[in-house]
């Protein structure tokens, strides 16, 4: 069976300043199957967003894009008009960002903003329309039926924006959904009501996902297969427990280690008393620190960006590309030396 | 013989007045257009001053006498049939005809005549230094007596100008007119006059806009010919577009401030007609406390040596002359061309140096506006460029018209310069205003002690000449005696001009005031 | 070595008109943006790329027009084939190979006319916008520092100021005091310091929201050193473009108020004066055709060069510009 | 509340002003002759109070002004209120018409340049608004006369209605629109031909500002997620322009239509000059040159009623526009 | 005793449209030298307005900020001298808290005590920059040229030049990116060891707190409502708003789980609803909670709500302080 969303080496490069050419993507290979959540993560400005961008058409103008993104197994993305975009766009493929509040017209209802596609793509009236947003209200949570409905976006909570936003999206049944970083901007508290609701929507619904996160945390409990941007590559790529679990980039794994280890769980000491030395001593060096800061796509060195940030680099490493490994089935690495990361480095 | 003499000539001039003539008028009807830079305050009468309210009030009043072209020699009657003066001109008896009617059809009195002219001189307005010392009396029905507490042989001439129109004193003493002494307070009528005319002209007043026009209309019940167009719009068009506009008119067009310059290049098809009535002087205080420089003779003598008179009358265009005297080549008395003045800057510099003056510098202060077209910028401009040739430094003082008038009255102004026409069209009413001692004298400080006793007989001569011949012998001999001491230097005259589409007859410029005579001007 | 750049103009910093009233910002709520920060500081990186401001075609045009202009002012005894002021019998001639645009009214060459204006134009705009500056920036300054009763009193005067069309409280003034240089100069200064003061004020206000004030002032760093510091630094960028932008300004108000009479006297050489001169033959057409050109061209240079600075001043902008 | 307080400040600056003046209204009003008689010196100064303390004649044009009573124009002798209802409209008659097409041609031109953002189309644009921007009024109402009367002769000269026409009976004063009521087409097209050059010239010094502010306007908003979100739901172009381009650029749109209107009526003071159109601009001009005090007072009350009235629209338009204003 | 002690805080912002808010009602809590105290909340519930109102930028309502016992008056127009700047604060965004005009060395030396020759400030300002990593040539640049992470550090240098005792960093990595994130907290947690400052570590990443401080408090509308020992808190949340908070952390392990939603937002501070201010979005609400909840010690811990009341029951005094 051929994957829903099959995008083949593709590049993107964007006009800078002084007419000289930024690359943004260098070589993307991404797949997401039918019902699936697929996760992009990465750090800022690796180009999760621009590769969600090409896969609608959504670039800057004068935006160079080659490579193949093939939607459905005939319908190719890359190099299409304006007007064959709108075939594609909200019917087939529809997209959620990642802040709510700009995402949604500050001066329509929402009605509106939920039904101008739907009667533009379904041909449905303004009744058909309206009954077919309740509908979409109902499945994302929203309370208040019509009421929601002639209400404006400042009238809601971060959280009911971002719900629009995601009832707007399915309004016209599409076969993909892109969601950049639909939850960066909420509370944890409500962003687990968010990753709810899409898992709810992939189960009920069959919905496929490309979701893209800078959170590991959210990936591993919302995908299940996961991609890992660095300065515009994919640096690892599996099912997303493997990936995290048992990382084999050291790209991947210093993600991890740097992040806050909130998901052992702790439990008091017998006697319910904790002393004050115990945190102190559990502190002296609590996150695992990647030297360095992340580099951006068009300033990145030749050969493995990551090297020059690797705690495992080799003069190989800096040179050329490396090749990408399937370490297991589905679990593809682009590593050189491939260490062994079991062991957590001091 | 005195001009009141014309008498006789004035009864066939009323009989041509009679009604008659209008129907073998070619085409009449329609609109006609006189564009003019606007001058304008009021429509009453009795305060009509500025050359556009005069323009209009002199188409819708009627006074006992009138010029008719440009001829300001001698009056012809109007609603007077015949008048004549006494032996030494301090009264003049008018016998009004008894066919005129005002344009709401009742006849003219010579209660209203009286009236009128009584308002006017109490109304104080500024029209009424021109009736001082007169006043008027009706001793019997259809007959009006002017007296003057002077000898005045003007009386005529000044009866003629628009301010002495004569208006229906009952509809204006019902809307508040008043002619008793204490008219000045009292008397309200003007904001009626500026809506509605009250007079038995051929044109009565439509509407009146100070900013941009006065539209009148013909009088359906005018007595005597009937008038050349329906209406007559005078807009307010300032020089430079008068021109544009009236070369591309399609007809019935007047514009009366295209002189000098703006004349060249004139399409050759549209007639004009004009007098140089107007004379351009600059002024230098005497009082040494208000300027040691300009109070000083051999400066002044310096000064009026070093002048380009020709230049100067260059930058007006083809219509100006260089002065010779103060008084304008339109009028009778002006000195001959033969004495125009020109430039001797050998001169100049002897005479500064005479001055014991060194390097002066003085401020010339005048008004910023353009007057017939020229800017006044510009001839003081070349004024200071004349006199730093002879070494004197000017600096040039442009004020808002409103700060130079009130600077000038005050009477401390060391060096001015400025236009200036007569008050009413009979030279000697300069020496009124210009001999030592008169107003204008008065405000440079040039009072009659200063004056040679030569200069003040002078003056006196003028006045006591009742005979036109000798009044104008007399009046050159003041002017060449001005040339030699008075604080005046004149520069140029310069010409009123009207300009007119070719389809019109009867368009002539006239130096009486009223510039055109509409009540004359018909489609050829 | 490049100088330090701003990374925030207030919003409506550079804006070419900053009165009336100031639309409510289109933001969302503050804590989706607070929320934010992380991808739009990122974002804002971006966009600074490398400026290559000076180098752009329409700047190095602006630049030489300017040059070219200041030369003339400088140079104008030397340029001018004539005197500004001498007259000759030679009126109105049309252009010729000797009066390259002819002659005037009194017969004087309107080239050296033209080229002479520069030299009266020119630091008279910038004496007008140097002490409206000073005078706006003083006031925006303690407005916006102070703010309460002082920034009441002074943005209620220049509400009152701006409630007038700048033309015609500039002529009301000119006319009241008569026509000179100078009042024409001081009349254009009392119609445009509102706006720098109000410009200044508002980055006054920006800055004093800012982070770094309140961290130097929990350091220990007193008031008034703080604003010499932190403040006027921060605040200075938007009324620089301002400036620029405005010194075109001066160049046109004192044309119009001269072109009505108002501003300097005869036989000064100034452009609108010449223009008006023109205006009352219009067959003349070169009288008042150059002067004009003449105008056009050094508003035209500081207009763009203003546009210039505010591109680089602020990041807002930055896509305006190719 | 601070509208009063602002009319209140305009009456006092305007008073004072005129106060410091050196020249005095008088001698702008009289004739020379006339100055030099006291009595109607006296008479004169007694008319119109200028023998009272400042003070007291300020208090007593407070007084009438409460009343509506904006006096006597010192100048025309007609009652200022009057004069202005005569004025007005005329200058309304240019500036309405030129506002209009400033903010269509302005919202159409800037939108335009901000689609075409760094072409050809883009680029002349910019290059046009700044010549614009960069144009002396008058100088270009001087050109546009040369050029469309006197070289082509396409165009009236000046004033508002060729004068064989009557005009038609006053209702608004706008003559367009008298004519229009009277049915009188002759003189409807008259009178629009007479608007053209000004109306045209006014419009092309306040399109240059707006067409940049609109510009960049717009650049803003196509840069926002809400933009591509419409086009990421598929929307055709036009209706992502048309109702979440446009709309949100609207609301800069208002806010410098309101200043371009102030700065238009700045406009008019130099083109009515130039046109010979009996408005506003001309009063006001001659009321300042002849320092005649309530012409002065009068307009400058006429124009901060009409700046706070827009500021007043700008506001309520913003209600209109956005939810966010409106219902908070 | 505590370096810095907030005794029954509030904080007020009157504006137009809201009326009076209360956004601070009523916080108490100590922070000792070489101690973290980490604040938590959602975002909203008045982390920022407490903090502004520690370091005096924004006035208290009611209740005082000690520092060594002493009151902290608020800035004002007067310079803030002794005491005062023992008190220091790092500030949420790096790009803005850093004066762009003005090299980075100037603004470090700002916060050194005066009177010093330069060569000895110029010596500080090195000393200062290589205690959070940075080269010492880094003085003579200005901020554009340096990363956000980088800033930050040059902000916490510029902090520590007055020898404060307390530091009040406000959500100090949430604009950084992960890398820089771990990077600026392990500086902070070495500098606390090291100098033994006090930090009030206010962020909303629950995760981070836990990873790093001695003391959890936990933020509700304006209110603290549980505070101890971070093991404890963690381990055993006394209060369902504490618990809630733990549940919506995603977490990697074996078995992937969503995260658990907490029904409703943070209300508008200006309308706190009565009695327990969670009880509308409270799991467990029960009758008594219209009422004020009571205040329960546990412990060195603290929560307010009525079910800790009852597990303060259950738990019988085994210790005593
Ligand atoms: N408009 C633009 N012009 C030039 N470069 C850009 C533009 N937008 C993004 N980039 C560059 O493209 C690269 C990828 O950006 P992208 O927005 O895809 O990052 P991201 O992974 O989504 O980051 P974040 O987590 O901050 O959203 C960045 O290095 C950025 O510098
Ligand atoms: N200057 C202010 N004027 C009026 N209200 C304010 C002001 N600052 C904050 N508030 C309000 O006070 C409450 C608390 O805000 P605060 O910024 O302290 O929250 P926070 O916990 O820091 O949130 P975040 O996590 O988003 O930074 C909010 O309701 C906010 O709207
Ligand atoms: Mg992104
Ligand atoms: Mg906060």
């Amino acid at each position: 069976m051929t994957a829903l969303l099959d995008v083949r080496h593709l590049a993107v490069s964007l006009p800078g300043a002084g007419g000289q050419v930024l690359p943004v993507i260098h070589d993307a290979t991404l797949q997401v199957s039918r019902g699936e959540i697929v996760g992009i993560a990465g750090e800022s400005g690796s180009g999760k967003s621009m590769t969600a961008q090409a896969l609608l058409g959504l670039l800057p103008e004068r935006a160079q894009v080659s490579g193949s993104a093939v939607l459905d197994g005939n319908t190719e993305l890359v190099g299409r008009s304006g007007r064959a975009w709108r075939t594609v766009r909200g019917t087939r493929i529809a997209m959620v960002f990642q802040d709510a509040t700009a995402a949604l017209h500050p001066m329509l209802t929402v009605g509106r903003q939920l039904t101008e596609h739907m009667r533009e793509h379904l041909g449905l009236d303004r009744r058909a329309a309206e009954a077919r947003a309740l509908d979409l209200l109902d499945r994302v949570r929203i309370p208040g039926g019509r009421g929601a409905l002639r209400s404006y976006p400042h009238q809601l909570s971060g959280g009911m924006r971002q719900r629009v936003a995601i009832a707007s999206a399915l309004a016209c049944e599409p076969e993909l959904l892109i969601a950049d970083e639909p939850t960066t901007a909420l509370d944890v508290t409500v962003q687990a009501g968010i990753l709810e609701l899409f898992d709810e929507l992939r189960r009920e619904s069959g919905l496929s996902v490309l979701f893209i996160t800078h959170d590991l945390g959210v990936l591993a409990a919302l995908t299940v297969r996961a991609y890992v941007f660095y300065a515009g590559r994919v640096m690892e790529s599996g099912p997303t427990g493997e990936l995290l679990l048992r990382p084999r980039h050291p790209y991947t794994a210093a993600l991890l280690h740097a992040r806050p280890h909130a998901d052992d769980s702790w439990t008091l000491p017998e006697d319910g008393v904790t002393r004050p030395d115990e945190a102190a001593e559990r502190r002296t060096q609590p996150l695992v620190t990647i030297p360095g800061s992340a580099v951006s796509p068009a300033a990145a060195p030749p050969g493995c960006p990551f090297a020059p940030r690797c705690a495992y680099a080799e003069a190989a490493c800096t040179g050329e590309l490396p090749p990408v490994t399937e370490v297991r089935p589905g679990h593809a690495v682009a590593c050189r030396v491939l260490p062994d990361l079991t062991e957590v480095p001091a | 013989a005195c001009t009141a003499g014309g008498g006789g000539g004035g009864a066939s001039g009323g009989d041509e007045g009679d009604g008659g003539a209008g129907e073998n008028g070619a085409a009449s009807g329609g609109t006609l257009t006189v564009s003019t830079s606007f001058v304008i305050n009021s429509l009453d009468p009795g305060q009509v001053y500025e050359a556009t309210g005069a323009l209009a009030v002199h188409a819708m009043y009627e006074t006992l006498v009138t010029f008719s072209g440009s001829d300001v020699s001698t009056p012809e009657p109007l609603l007077a049939e015949s008048w004549e003066a006494n032996a030494d001109s301090t009264e003049f008896t008018f016998n009004l005809r008894d066919d005129a009617v005002f344009a709401d059809g009742s006849p003219v009195e010579a209660e209203d005549v009286v009236f009128s002219i009584n308002r006017l001189n109490n109304l104080s307005g500024s029209p009424s230094v021109t009736v001082e010392g007169l006043s008027a009396s009706s001793p019997e029905e259809g007959v009006v007596v002017v007296s003057s507490d002077e000898p005045n042989p003007s009386v005529p001439t000044i009866l003629a100008m628009p301010a002495a129109g004569v208006l229906n004193a009952e509809i204006a003493a019902e809307n508040g007119a008043t002619d008793s002494e204490d008219a000045a307070s009292e008397d309200s009528a003007t904001p009626f006059l500026d809506q509605t005319s009250a007079g038995s002209g051929p044109y009565v007043l439509g509407s009146f806009d100070p900013a941009s026009e006065v539209v009148l209309e013909a009088n359906p019940e005018y007595w005597g010919e009937a008038p050349g167009f329906d209406r007559i719009v005078i807009k307010n068009v300032d020089a430079q577009n008068q021109k544009l506009a009236i070369e591309r008119s399609p007809g019935a067009e007047i514009a009366l401030d295209l002189s000098g310059r703006l004349l060249d290049g004139l399409d050759s098809s549209l007639q004009t007609s004009g007098a140089q009535d107007t004379f351009y002087f600059v002024t230098l205080h005497q009082d040494p406390e208000v300027s040691e420089v300009t109070s000083n003779p051999d400066f002044i003598k310096a000064l009026r040596a070093s002048m380009d008179y020709e230049g100067i009358a260059a930058l007006f265009g083809q219509d100006a002359l260089p002065a010779a005297g103060m008084v304008p080549p339109a009028f009778p008395g002006a000195l001959p061309d033969s004495e125009t003045k020109s430039q001797d800057l050998d001169a100049a510099r002897d005479h500064l140096d005479a001055s014991g003056l060194e390097d002066p510098s003085v401020s010339l202060m005048y008004p910023a506006i353009t007057y017939r077209g020229v800017d006044l910028g510009t001839i003081a401009t070349k004024v200071q460029n004349d006199a730093a040739e002879a070494g004197i430094t000017i600096e040039l003082d442009p004020q808002p018209i409103a700060a130079f008038l009130d600077a000038q009255s005050a009477g401390r102004v060391a060096f001015r310069f400025s236009p200036q026409s007569l008050n009413y069209p009979v030279a000697s009413s300069l020496v009124n205003n210009f001999a030592p001692g008169q107003p204008s004298a008065m405000r440079s400080g040039w009072s009659a002690e200063l004056a040679s006793p030569e200069m003040i007989a002078a003056g006196e001569a003028v006045q006591e000449a009742l005979d036109p011949e000798a009044q104008d012998t007399a009046m050159q001999e003041w002017q060449r005696l001005l040339d030699e001491e008075s604080p005046f230097i004149t520069l140029a005259y310069n010409s009123g001009v009207v300009v007119a589409t070719p389809d019109l007859a009867g368009v002539e410029y006239s130096p009486a005031g009223w510039q055109v005579d509409l009540r004359s001007v018909r489609r050829s | 070595m490049t100088g330090p750049r701003i990374d925030l103009t207030p919003s409506e910093s550079g804006d070419p008109v900053t009165t009336g009233t100031v639309p409510p910002a289109p933001g969302g709520d503050p804590r989706t943006q607070r929320l934010l920060e992380r991808r739009r500081w990122a974002g804002r990186l971006r966009v600074r790329s490398v400026s290559s401001t000076w180098r752009q075609p329409s700047v190095v045009f602006a630049l030489i027009l300017l040059g070219v202009w200041m030369l003339a002012a400088a140079l104008a005894p030397v340029v001018a084939p004539f005197d500004p002021v001498t007259q000759s019998a030679n009126l109105y001639a049309s252009p010729s190979a000797e009066h390259w645009f002819g002659t005037d009214e009194l017969g004087r060459d309107v080239f050296s006319r033209v080229v002479h204006g520069a030299r009266l134009s020119l630091p008279v705009a910038v004496i007008i916008v140097g002490v409206a500056l000073a005078i706006g920036a003083v006031l925006g300054l303690l407005a916006g520092y102070l703010g309460r009763a002082a920034d009441e009193v002074i943005m209620r005067v220049t509400d009152l100021v701006f409630a007038f069309p700048q033309i015609i409280l500039a002529m009301a003034v000119a006319a009241a005091f008569g026509p000179s240089t100078r009042n024409a100069v001081l009349a254009l200064i009392i119609v445009s310091w509102p706006t720098y003061a109000r410009v200044i004020r508002s980055s006054v206000l920006s800055v004093r929201g800012a982070d770094y004030l309140a961290a130097s002032r929990l350091l220990g760093v007193g008031p008034v050193m703080a604003l010499r510091r932190d403040v006027v630094p921060n605040a200075v960028g938007p009324a620089v473009v301002l400036a620029t932008l405005e010194l075109g300004n001066a160049v046109l108000m004192l044309a119009a108020l001269s072109f009505l009479g108002l501003g300097p006297r005869p036989p000064a050489p100034e452009w609108g004066a010449m223009i008006a001169a023109g205006s009352r033959d219009l067959s003349m057409w070169w009288v008042s055709v150059f002067p004009g050109l003449a105008i056009l061209t050094v508003v035209l240079a500081f207009n763009i060069l203003g546009d210039a600075l505010r591109d680089r001043l602020d990041p807002r902008y930055a896509k305006g510009l190719s | 509340m601070t509208t009063v307080i602002l009319l209140f400040g305009v009456t006092v600056l305007t008073f004072s002003l005129i106060q410091l003046v050196p020249g005095d209204s008088m001698t702008a009003s009289l004739s020379e002759t006339a100055l030099n008689d006291p009595a109607v010196v006296s008479a004169y100064r007694d008319k119109w109070g200028l023998d009272e303390p400042v003070t007291t004649q300020y208090a007593i044009y407070l007084g009438n002004l409460l009343q509506g009573d904006l006096g006597i124009s010192r100048q025309t002798s007609r009652p200022v209120l009057g004069d202005l209802m005569t004025y007005v409209p005329a200058t309304l008659e240019i500036a309405i018409p030129a506002m209009i097409l400033s903010v269509l041609l302005g919202t159409g031109i800037g939108l335009y340049a901000a689609l075409r953002h760094g072409r050809v189309g883009d680029q002349v644009v910019r290059v046009g608004s700044l010549l614009g921007l960069s144009t002396p009024p008058f100088w270009l109402a001087l050109v546009t006369l040369y050029v469309f009367f006197y070289v082509l002769g396409l165009a009236p000269s000046g004033g508002r209605l060729s004068s064989w026409i009557t005009p038609p009976p006053t209702r608004t004063g706008m003559l367009t629109v008298d004519a229009l009521l009277a049915g009188q087409w002759m003189t409807w097209w008259d009178a629009v031909q007479h608007l053209l050059l000004p109306v045209a010239v006014l419009t092309c010094l306040t399109v240059a500002t707006l067409v940049r502010f609109v510009r960049s306007a717009m650049l803003e908003v196509l840069d926002q997620d809400y933009v591509r979100a419409a086009r990421a739901k598929g929307l055709p172009t036009a209706t992502v322009l048309r109702r979440h381009v446009l709309r949100a650029g609207l609301v800069p749109v208002i806010t410098v239509s309101g200043l371009a209107f102030a700065s238009l009526l700045s406009g008019t003071v130099l083109v009515e000059q130039i046109f010979s159109w009996p408005g506003v601009g001309q009063y006001a001009f001659r009321a300042a040159s002849g320092l005649d005090l309530p012409a002065v007072l009068g307009v400058s009350l006429f124009v901060a009623v009409v700046y706070t009235l827009v500021n007043l629209m700008v506001d309520l338009l913003y209600g209109v526009i956005d939810p966010r204003i409106r219902l908070s | 005793m505590s370096a810095l002690t907030v005794d029954d805080a509030a904080v007020e912002y009157s504006s137009r449209g809201r009326g009076t808010v209360r956004a601070v009602d009523g916080v108490s809590l100590e922070v000792a030298r070489g101690q973290i105290v980490g604040l938590v909340g959602e975002s909203g519930c008045g982390k920022s307005s407490l903090a502004r109102a520690v370091a005096g930028l924004e006035p208290v309502a009611s209740g005082q900020v000690l520092i060594d016992g002493r009151p902290v008056s608020p800035l004002g127009w007067r310079r803030r001298t002794g005491q005062d700047v023992r008190l220091q604060m790092v500030f949420q965004n790096p790009y803005a808290s850093l004066n762009p005009r003005r090299t980075v060395g100037s603004q470090v030396a700002d916060g050194l005590p005066e009177g010093r020759s330069s060569a000895v400030r110029h010596a500080e300002v090195s000393r200062l920059l290589d205690l959070v990593g940075m080269p010492a040539d880094a003085a003579a640049r200005y901020p554009h040229q340096f990363s956000g992470g980088q800033r930050q550090r040059i902000a916490i240098a510029r902090a520590l030049a007055p020898e404060p005792e307390v530091l009040i960093a406000d959500e100090p990595v949430t604009a950084l990116d992960a890398s820089s994130q771990a990077q600026i907290v392990n500086l902070l947690v070495s500098l606390v060891a090291e100098l033994s400052v006090g930090v009030l570590f206010i962020s909303h990443d629950l995760a981070l707190v836990r990873e790093i401080a001695d003391i959890t408090a936990v933020m509700y509308l304006g209110r603290i409502v549980e505070m101890g020992p971070t093991q404890q808190v963690w381990g055993a949340p006394r209060h369902p708003y504490t618990r809630a908070l733990i549940d919506a952390l995603p977490r990697i392990t074996e078995a992937p789980r969503l995260p658990v939603p907490l029904r409703g937002e943070v209300p508008d501070a200006a309308h706190v609803p009565t009695g327990c201010r969670f009880r509308p979005r409270c799991p467990v609400a029960m009758d008594v909670c219209t009422e004020q909840p009571p205040i329960i010690t546990l412990g060195p811990a603290m929560a307010e709500c009525w079910l800790a009341e009852s597990a303060r029951d259950d738990d019988r005094p085994s210790d005593k302080h």
